[in-house]
């Protein structure tokens, strides 16, 4: 099943690539897209797991808007740093550690990823449940986990429901 | 109209491009010159993408429209991997022990 | 070409070969070097020689540099520094450089100017290719055509180069020990971070499919056997980076990996063998009309481009692994970079 | 649109020389992995400026995507050094240090 489903993925990945339509081509795919398959299944789906899958891409696409509204922000927070006269008098980092409610990897995943790309924090290191997150200025560093945390955790069901 | 489009995009790119490359030069530790990297890299190279990829629509053909997908799938690639990277670098340089900046250190110094 | 852009970036070039050259630190010298070839690439792309610069991508860029990070972290970081008595064989050495370069610069007055259209290359070989390509091959691609048909013989051997590096590197480095297997060492300890675990095994098979979609439209785009064989292989040295050597090698163990290794240069070989087994001469692809169902000569020699790039692709991909495995773990094959 | 381009390819190639200032005064090996970095993404974005110029977008739109490709992969095998090697053994410029300490683990 899941071999169906990589292969289907992949095989929208090729057409996107190749634009040829002809016979040769599509087998041509057909034949890369099975050894792709072949050789990476059980690195593409690693969690075996249950249905709900396509849900949750859905949830992930709707978590996307905020994430590129909070990336924005990020980019103008910084450079409104990097450009204002004495960058040393605006900036007070530190770093701290948090602990998270999140099991899953993935949505630990994709928590740290959205902490980096949020403004004035990125994730140094993930241990376990143990955040460690260097924040470019005190009000930054008290706005974590927060809300984020809540959005990232409905993606993935992640506190029951 | 999507020239205006492109114009817009690419010059808002290049801005925070810009930007955040000055960041990159003026932060005073590794880890804010981080922040400047990461996070300025991931906005404005996806704006100036973007910008491109809706001015290869320009003249509509099938294997434009191709073309513009696979910017997209660059885009979609460098949302992935920039974070990725830069917290790859990141924890490098904890792992290596690099000592962050912070004021009262500055004060200290003082 | 662009002569704003050529000028910005041939600077850029010049002051990170000379930084590459004058740092100390070695591993700073390799990430330099690292941007040499990003910038590099860049002006192939931009002077229009499309292959070369995705070739420089694709090594310079990519493999390259982890095979020089993997060299300096199983060697040592930084030079062996002694202040006195080498001045003079510095001085030496300068003088022969300083030679050579003004022997070079003279010898390069004789060339004929950049894309001058009555340079011999251009006015004889060229239009050659450039008129008869389509009608020969059915091949877009000049650049594929000239490679895997016009001069097949100069590749083979340059893959019978990549294939005798990796077996030199192999033969040089590898330790076999009596109680050990092929995936053995159980102290490996892998990147301790999720974050990169889980990107890099997403993308691993979309590389893949890349690699492949390079070396199946070698014909009508950029690329071939050469650059889809080093991001095929790129793909694997990231599952090495992200998790651990074992993993790489349960995909792909050191036995198939060097079959595969051989199987690639055999697969060039056999190609032109077939040819003259067909009763035409080494490579002449055209004669395999005869095998292949319902092709005349022309896509004969297309499929004949595309059944070479293969090999190719398989050859340099055994060969990247093999290569990436061996440096990076002392050629013990447990622990990696 | 075809100068205007080439403006935006000349910006982005000064770009690259402020990070290249990062790349090649360092500090720290680091830092010069960042430098790396940032030029890694501008030459993406400039290998589809370069592609508009040329009109010919197909070609270039291959190079980059297996550049951003092999730029993650590098950026990830040079960052995984840090991780046995845990020292940054900052040298600068053989001009600017005269005696290096060097890598003494191993």
């Amino acid at each position: 099943m899941h071999f169906i489903y990589m292969f289907l993925i992949m095989f929208g990945f090729w057409i996107v690539l190749s634009g040829k339509f002809d016979a040769f081509h599509i087998t041509l795919g057909v034949i890369s897209c099975l050894i792709v398959s072949f050789l990476s299944l059980d690195l593409f789906f690693h969690e075996t797991k249950k249905k709900g899958r396509i849900a949750e891409v859905v949830r992930f696409l709707s978590y996307i808007p905020w994430l590129v509204k909070e990336i924005v922000l990020a980019t103008i927070h910084v450079a409104f740093i990097a450009l204002r006269p004495n960058v040393k008098d605006n900036i007070d980092p530190k770093v701290i550690m948090f602990k998270t409610r999140l099991k899953k990897d993935l949505s630990k995943v994709t928590f740290a990823n959205s902490i980096t790309l949020t403004p004035g924090t990125i994730t140094i290191k993930v241990s376990d449940d143990e955040f460690y997150v260097h924040a470019l200025t005190k009000k930054t560093a008290e706005g974590l986990p927060g809300e984020m945390e809540e959005r990232v955790g409905k993606v993935f069901k992640e506190f029951g429901e | 109209m999507i020239i205006a489009l492109t114009v817009l995009l690419t010059v808002t790119g290049f801005f925070f491009f810009f930007a955040t490359t000055i960041g990159l030069i003026r932060f005073p530790d590794f880890y804010s010159r981080m922040h400047a990297a990461g996070k300025g890299d991931t906005l404005s190279s996806l704006l100036m993408l973007l910008g491109l990829a809706i001015y290869s629509l320009h003249h509509f053909s099938f294997g434009n429209f191709l073309v513009s997908l696979k910017i997209i799938f660059i885009m979609v690639f460098i949302f992935l991997a920039s974070p990725t990277a830069t917290h790859a670098i990141i924890d490098a340089g904890f792992e290596s022990g690099v000592k962050p900046w912070t004021k009262e250190e500055e004060r200290a110094e003082e | 070409m662009i002569w704003q852009i050529d000028l910005m970036v041939l600077t850029l070039i010049v002051f990170c070969a000379f930084s590459a050259v004058m740092v100390k630190d070695l591993l700073s010298a390799a990430i330099i070097f690292g941007a040499y070839s990003f910038l590099m690439c860049l002006l192939w792309t931009e002077m229009g020689a499309v292959d070369v610069a995705f070739t420089e991508a694709a090594v310079g860029a990519g493999v390259s540099t982890i095979f020089m990070i993997a060299a300096i972290f199983r060697t040592s970081r930084s030079v062996k520094h002694r202040s006195r008595g080498r001045r003079f064989y510095k001085l030496i050495g300068f003088f022969a450089a300083a030679v050579t370069g003004m022997v070079l610069l003279y010898g390069q007055s004789d060339f004929p100017g950049w894309a001058d259209p009555n340079s011999p290359a251009s006015s004889h070989l060229s239009p050659y290719f450039i008129t008869h390509t389509i009608s020969d091959t059915a091949v877009p691609n000049i650049v594929t055509s000239v490679l895997a048909d016009y001069r097949g013989f100069d590749t083979m051997f340059e893959t019978a180069v990549i294939f005798t590096a990796g077996i030199a590197v192999i033969f040089v480095l590898r330790q076999y020990r009596r109680d050990q297997t092929d995936v053995a060492g159980t102290d490996e300890v892998a990147y301790q971070s999720p974050i990169i675990q889980t990107v890099s095994r997403q993308m691993v098979p979309f590389i893949q499919l890349f690699a492949l979609y390079v070396v199946a439209h070698g014909h009508h785009s950029p690329g071939g056997g050469f650059q889809g064989g080093v991001i095929l292989g790129a793909s694997f040295i990231l599952v090495g980076l992200s998790y651990d050597l074992r993993s790489v090698l349960k995909k792909m163990g050191e036995g198939p990996n060097i079959i595969f290794g051989n199987l690639g240069v055999f697969l060039y070989a056999g190609i032109g063998a077939v040819c003259i087994l067909l009763g035409a001469n080494f490579l002449d692809y055209s004669v395999l009309s005869r095998i292949l169902p319902a092709t005349d000569s022309v896509m004969a020699r297309s499929h004949g481009i595309l059944g070479v790039e293969i090999g190719v692709a398989i050859a340099v991909m055994a060969i990247m692994i093999a290569i990436y495995v061996n440096i990076s773990s002392h050629g013990k094959y447990d622990k990696g970079l | 649109m075809t100068t205007y381009f080439i403006y935006a390819g000349v910006g982005l190639c000064f770009l690259m020389f402020l990070a290249l200032y990062r790349v090649i005064l360092g500090p720290t090996a680091i830092d010069r992995l960042m430098g790396v970095n940032v030029i890694g993404t501008k030459t993406t974005v400039l290998l589809i400026v370069i592609g508009l110029i040329y009109g010919r977008v197909e070609m270039f739109v291959d190079i980059a995507i297996a550049y951003a490709l092999l730029n993650f992969i590098a950026t990830v095998g040079a960052a995984r050094y840090f991780q046995h090697r845990k020292n940054l053994c900052s040298v600068g410029f053989g001009l600017r240090h005269k005696e290096d300490k060097g890598d003494t683990t191993e």
